[in-house]
């Protein structure tokens, strides 16, 4: 783990690890001319507390914590609309998955007033590395059941819903060889801390 | 690639001489060791003298120079200086004046490619030595040349009757010089007879434009072929031959009066998508507006009844004049004329804006694009000057104008089209005037540079026109909240709040970019001129020769050179018209006599070559068996030369010879300055052949 | 190795006189920085390149050569650019056969206006020369072997003012 | 024609409609699937929040196993799944210290993967690329007559643009075309590619709502029957939620939202029950009922009044001349 330096930041060193944390090819965010293409065409623009193109100026200033801090990746769609408007092609909604990766390395993202995204994700996460499979009923339930005991109760009456329709298993399903598959993600976490490029891959 | 057996090295008397360009150069190079070092090991080499000097191409240093070639009986010259695109004229001009021929003096670069790239002295002081004595083996192969003289034909080609042609076209007629100036459409006028007010003096156009359209179409010197199109271009500087398709018009130009009678009766309306942008109508027999220039009209024959079904001839019932002036029997005219210059002002087209479908035009009909608009509030226009909706009649209470439409967007065109911030500006001023309706300028940045022009936003921000920086996301009709039910809604992130702002607006106006012409390559090959990756022709110089172009007696001028507005480009007609009467005034050229030439005897007449000429300049001599290269056309490119098996095309000032000594000379001296061989008499002819 | 006694390739540059020479001249005027191992000459156009001046000036003494022209579609000679393009394709397949390291020719479109590409192409270029060690032309040219396969060089090579043992030294740093 | 399928977890259950009714009509169109063998999660939008080389490890794992079961054109019906197969593919290619640690942790498992091996398309798309609206037409026995639709892409078919380019990511048309085909009228949908809430039904349900509620009101606006989609999640964020949305809001949509897949077997002359109806939360039957016997009159063109400014010409929705 990456130890945090995070007020001392110089501009270009926040820039340089956002950059290095954003795989697959130049995400082009150094590019960035600030027309607020991305916030106008985001559809959850009106939830988050900054703009993503408040959140690249932002990062050009080098306020990592304030970033990291941020709900707005925490609010993205991944709708793309602002990825393939954007006038200078930066890649930004990989770069919001980046965000989302930094700030739970960080542990920032309690702070964000978004804490749900990333338990809801954990939740998921679980039953796919357990099972190989995501599994609904189980993700909706123990999701809120965890975090909104009481909203649970309206979830569990959906979920019964949905298993009247035949639309829901009870139970989860597990993939044949799932030995390769958690040897597979355990190699891959493993070379993922190791390169400390938080999860640039 | 050459095979060629190389003559002996020539001998030479050679002077070498060494710049401090004040500290420019001495400050990192040791200039007196490199020039002390030039005249001791570089005396087998033929140099006879070698000098370190302050300003070389100061009065004193030209001097000293011309003194030595006198006195030492110099019959070469190498200047260790800045770059020969700087200077090189200069040295040979001191050559000259010395009785040396020009084309003896050979420039080595040790500022830019030394002093000011290279840190540490011993290293750039190395290189300076190896870069001399490249030098100095090159010049020894140097030839004396002549320049090569053409005559000029006085006659000038203008290619496109928009407001850059037209003043180009006036500038050398009123002069005394013939012009013929050819345009595609039926009239000249180009966009700028489509708008109707001009940034930021709100003249006219048309007020400005047409005397100046009136005088080309009456100018005695000016020969005006509208409704034509150039088809092929032969020849060179001084002497074009260029073949142009003249249209039929099915109009007889010399009997119609222009009165109009036939436009009047034909029954076809066509939605006219050139003068009016598509948003009027025009008859199947039309003029494309009043002051047209010539004032005969044209007919489109893929509308007209008579030519889809053989039958209705009213414009020629009609037609008041004996004999009748309609002659639907007109065929296409090729002409061919003679020039010796050439000038194109083929001007732009507008960005297609139906590309960006989440700004909805074509489907929201109250979209307009830029050009639309200045049909709309044009007096001349359709509604008559009056800005309404689609429907022609509702006045808009709220209006979004919205920049950058298609510019400084990397999916679309990745330059800013220069004319649209003030554009829009004068759009929202109009829009005030004409409807008093509330109106919103979207921009990512706003670019009001020029004399007036930023005087100008100002006044626009005093008449309480909104401005909002960010770029429009997305124009829909797909309402959240009652109180966007029926309108236009702008969704745009209004950067200086950070917030994202929905503006519901009864009408939008694009500024759409200014594109190169669709056909622009295909238009560039032809007068063989080459265009940029964005499209635009390229200019000699982007600084310092911005209407030449690589190919001798071609001009540009205006928008088909790159965005621009109307002064710039009115500039840009009066620059190309200059540069043209100037060489009618030489009544001959030199060019730089850097040529292929075939060797006739050596020649297999393979015709490997043949295609490799974009000039045209080479030939097969069916008769004699061989190639043959016109040095009028010849450009001096080389790629011939290194093409020909045989080694049979040689190349003045970088033959073989030339390169190959020039190698030699630059890996004489290691990195670090220490000699790794001693020259020999060149023997590059041993080394493989490529295959 | 110390930084001064690291091999120091020499490489020989092509440049048209349009576009790539005025990168260099821009890169000049604007004081930028490149290592001072390239050494250039002016053609009028990339599609004035011989092939054979490469072979020239591989066998002459040079580690590399940079051949540098106008980007496609903005050749001052229309598209002559692309002709070198083709031959500097061929080029390459016969330095292959020959022995020699394609990556020693390198091709690089410069416009007049990228004096910070040219200047970055350059440093490149000789970076990616340092690490294929000398040239060893003619060991090359007689037997065909491949240099910089872990092979000593020829001590015997016109540039000897180089130690060997430095230029071993310097390959087991390079073998991958 | 023959694919490797990747059904992806939701068609195993929760869109099992879009399962069967995309079983139902491929021998119809003359597509025959192999199901990928032992094919795991895609992991949503949800991996890549909190891991990105595992995330991609984790599709790559797929791409191995269909390379190794020589499926080398496969097919996913789930436009979450086609896009993190599709990226993960094409992210490997363009970055190979991507493909590198990718291919260190496959090895782990035994596997390998050669970007650019496989090629993965939507469901969608391998209908319109490869069998095309004329196979499509001729199938049609009991044509959609009267059904007012509105044609819902949702994000991730044509969103990020991968190459080649499907269809426009901004004003796709493909599937207005398709549903033309089928008999059916097409509604204009502007905001036929705007999200549906995607997982922030689970994360701010406020959020997701009110992304729902402008696809419904819309769709009610232009007056649609019903809306048709593409993808598993924005089939039940639109169906599912909907009475949530009138709850949240005090609406009242009862609006159908129905897989395309479903759809093309009606106008095939299908049987419903093969087809996965029954499933849905909003009952499509009244909608389904319009469905008449013969085709609607055309639509009147208004005339436009004399003063009436003409339109820009646009190109035509069904591929043919303006």
């Amino acid at each position: 783990m990456a130890v945090s330096h995070a007020a001392r930041a110089a501009p270009t060193d926040f820039l340089a690890e956002v950059l290095a944390a954003t795989p697959g090819g130049d995400p082009r965010l150094d590019r960035c001319i600030q027309c607020g293409t991305c916030g106008g065409s985001c559809p959850s623009a009106a939830d988050m507390d900054h703009t993503p193109r408040q959140l690249f100026a932002l990062i050009f200033a080098g306020m990592r914590d304030e970033v990291l801090r941020s709900n707005t990746f925490w609010y993205c769609v991944s709708c793309y609309f602002c990825t393939v408007r954007c006038p200078q092609e930066v890649h930004i909604t990989d770069i919001m998955y980046a965000l989302k990766r930094l700030a739970i390395r960080e542990g920032l993202y309690r702070e964000s007033g978004a804490a749900e995204a990333p338990a809801f994700a954990e939740t998921y996460i679980d039953y796919v590395e357990n099972y190989g499979r995501s599994f609904e009923l189980g993700l909706a339930t123990r999701h809120h059941l965890r975090h909104h005991p009481l909203g649970a109760i309206k979830k569990v009456a959906f979920g019964m819903e949905l298993w009247r329709k035949g639309r829901i298993d009870l139970t989860p399903k597990r993939i044949k060889n799932m030995a390769q598959l958690s040897a597979i993600l355990n190699k891959a976490k493993e070379l993922e801390a190791a390169d400390g490029r938080g999860g640039g891959a | 690639m050459s095979t060629t057996p190389l003559s002996p090295k020539p001998r030479a008397r050679i002077g070498v001489y060494v710049c401090h360009c004040g500290s420019n150069i001495a400050g990192v190079v040791d200039v007196k060791e490199v020039a002390r070092w030039a005249g001791r090991e570089l005396a087998d080499e033929g140099v006879v003298i070698a000098r370190d000097y302050q300003f070389m191409c100061s009065n004193l240093g030209q001097e000293l120079i011309e003194a030595d070639i006198k006195e030492q009986g110099l019959t070469r010259v190498v200047v260790a200086a800045c770059s020969p695109h700087l200077h090189e004229a200069t040295f040979r001009n001191a050559c000259q004046r010395a009785g040396l021929n020009p084309y003896l003096c050979e420039m080595v670069s040790i500022r830019e490619q030394v002093s000011w790239v290279h840190t540490d002295r011993e290293q750039a002081t190395a290189k300076a030595k190896a870069l001399i004595a490249g030098g100095v083996e090159r010049v020894a192969w140097h030839e004396p040349l002549e320049p090569v003289i053409v005559p000029i034909n006085p006659t000038t080609l203008v290619v496109g009757g928009g407001i850059a042609g037209i003043q180009a076209a006036l500038e050398i007629a009123d002069s005394g010089y013939p012009v013929i100036l050819v345009e595609r459409e039926p009239s000249i006028g180009g966009h700028m007879a489509q708008f109707d007010k001009t940034f930021p003096t709100l003249d006219c156009a048309a007020c400005i434009l047409t005397p100046k359209m009136v005088a080309v179409g009456s100018h005695p010197l000016i020969t005006l072929l509208t409704y034509s199109e150039v088809e092929r271009v032969d020849g060179y500087v001084g002497s074009f031959q260029v073949t142009i398709r003249k249209k039929a018009r099915y109009v007889n130009t010399e009997t119609c009066t222009g009165c109009g009678l036939c436009i009047e009766k034909c029954p076809v309306r066509v939605v006219d998508e050139v003068f009016e942008a598509g948003l009027g109508y025009r008859k199947a027999i039309y003029r494309p507006f009043p002051q047209a220039v010539p004032k005969y009209p044209v007919i489109d024959t893929e509308h007209c009844t008579y030519f889809q079904r053989g039958k209705c001839k009213a414009c020629q019932i009609f037609c008041p004049t004996q004999p009748k002036s309609i002659q639907f029997e007109q065929q296409d005219e090729r002409i061919q004329v003679e020039v010796g210059n050439i000038i194109l002002a083929t001007g732009y087209d507008l960005f297609d804006c139906r590309r960006i479908p989440q700004y909805g035009y074509g489907r929201l009909a109250n979209v307009y694009t830029s050009l639309e608009f200045e049909r709309l509030c044009n007096a001349a226009g359709p509604t008559g000057g009056e800005v309404v909706l689609r429907d022609g009649v509702t006045k808009p209470k709220t209006v979004g104008i919205i920049h950058c439409v298609g510019s400084r967007d990397r999916n679309y065109n990745n330059y800013c089209s220069v004319i649209c911030c003030m554009q829009s500006l004068k759009f929202a001023h109009l829009v005030k005037e004409r409807t008093g309706a509330e109106v919103y300028n979207f921009y990512i940045d706003m670019r009001t540079p020029f004399k007036d022009y930023d005087e100008f936003y100002q006044k626009v921000l005093a008449e309480g026109v909104h401005f909002v920086r960010g770029r429009v996301a997305e124009v829909t009709d797909a309402a959240r909240h009652p109180g966007e039910e029926g309108k236009i809604i702008i969704q745009v992130e209004d950067t200086l709040i950070g917030r994202q702002r929905r503006i519901p607006v009864d009408m939008v106006i694009l500024s759409a970019a200014l594109e190169p012409r669709r056909d622009a390559q295909e238009v560039a090959h032809k007068f063989g001129i080459a265009c940029s990756t964005n499209g635009w022709f390229i200019e000699k110089h982007p600084k310092l020769d911005p209407v030449a172009t690589m190919t001798e007696g071609i001009f540009i001028a205006g928008c088909a050179q790159g965005p621009k507005d109307i002064p710039a480009t009115v500039a840009q007609g009066a620059a190309a018209a200059a540069r043209v009467i100037g060489r009618i005034h030489q009544t001959r050229l030199a060019l730089e006599p850097i040529r292929a030439s075939v060797i006739a005897e050596r020649c297999s007449g393979c015709r490997i070559c043949n295609n490799l000429c974009p000039f045209h300049a080479i030939s097969f001599r069916e008769d004699l068996g061989v190639t043959e290269i016109n040095p009028a056309l010849c450009q001096g490119c080389g790629t011939c030369v290194a093409a020909c098996p045989a080694g049979a095309i040689t190349g003045t000032q970088f033959s073989n010879e030339q390169v190959f000594a020039q190698i030699e000379g630059l890996l004489m001296l290691d990195f670090s300055g220490k000699p790794v061989r001693r020259l020999e008499p060149l023997a590059a002819a041993a080394e493989p052949a490529f295959p | 190795m110390g930084e001064s006694d690291r091999f120091e390739p020499l490489i020989i540059g092509f440049t048209c006189n349009w576009c790539s020479y005025r990168a260099a001249d821009l890169a000049g005027v604007s004081r930028m920085k490149y290592p001072p191992n390239v050494r250039l000459i002016r053609l009028m156009c990339s599609g004035r390149l011989d092939p054979v001046f490469v072979l020239k000036a591989l066998a002459g003494g040079a580690d590399g050569v940079l051949i540098t022209g106008c980007h496609p579609g903005e050749c001052h000679y229309l598209e002559q650019n692309y002709k070198a393009l083709r031959r500097y394709h061929l080029l390459r397949m016969l330095l292959t056969q020959l022995g020699v390291e394609p990556e020693r020719v390198k091709l690089v479109w410069a416009s007049a206006a990228e004096g910070g590409r040219f200047a970055e192409e350059v440093g490149r270029m000789v970076e990616d020369v340092r690490r294929l060690g000398r040239l060893n032309w003619p060991a090359v040219a007689a037997d065909g072997t491949e240099p910089g396969d872990g092979q000593t060089p020829n001590a015997g090579h016109v540039h000897e003012a180089e130690p060997v043992v430095a230029a071993e030294a310097h390959q087991e740093e390079v073998t991958p | 024609m023959k694919y490797g399928y990747y059904p992806g977890c939701s068609l195993e259950r929760n869109a099992i409609a879009y399962h069967e009714s995309a079983m139902a009509v491929a021998p119809l169109l003359g597509i025959e699937f192999t199901e990928l063998e032992d094919w795991n999660c895609c992991g949503a939008t949800e991996y890549i929040s909190l891991h990105a080389l595992p995330a991609y490890a984790l599709v790559g794992r797929n791409l191995a196993l269909a390379a190794q079961q020589q499926l080398n054109r496969m097919v996913a019906p789930c436009s979450a799944c086609f896009i993190n197969l599709a990226k993960t593919d094409k992210y490997m290619a363009d970055d190979p210290r991507l493909a590198r640690l990718v291919n260190e942790a496959l090895a782990a498992g035994g596997l390998h993967y050669k970007p650019g091996s496989v090629r993965v398309r939507h469901l969608f798309q391998v209908i319109v690329e490869d069998v095309g609206f004329e196979a499509v037409a001729a199938r049609v026995v009991k044509p959609l007559y009267n059904l007012r639709v509105a044609p819902y892409y949702g994000c991730l078919i044509v969103r990020p643009t991968l190459q080649p380019p499907f269809d426009d990511p901004e004003y796709p048309t493909s599937l207005d075309r398709l549903l033309r085909v089928l008999g059916a009228k097409v509604v204009d949908f502007p905001v036929k590619t705007h999200c549906c809430g995607g997982h922030m039904t689970q994360i701010s349900e406020a959020t997701a709502l009110e992304l729902i509620r402008r696809l419904l009101k819309n769709a009610v606006d232009y007056q649609a029957d019903m809306i048709v989609t593409l993808c598993p999640m924005c089939q039940l964020n639109l169906d599912g939620y909907q009475e949530e949305v009138n709850k949240h809001f005090g609406t009242d949509y009862r609006l159908p939202v129905l897989y395309f897949t479903q759809l093309m077997g009606l106008a095939f002359g299908l049987p419903p029950g093969v087809l996965g109806f029954g499933r849905e939360f909003v009952d499509p039957t009244p909608a389904l009922a319009k469905i008449g016997a013969e085709p609607p009159a055309p639509d009147k063109k208004e005339r436009p009044s004399k003063e009436a400014l003409p339109m820009p010409a646009m190109p035509r929705q069904d591929g043919g001349e303006p």
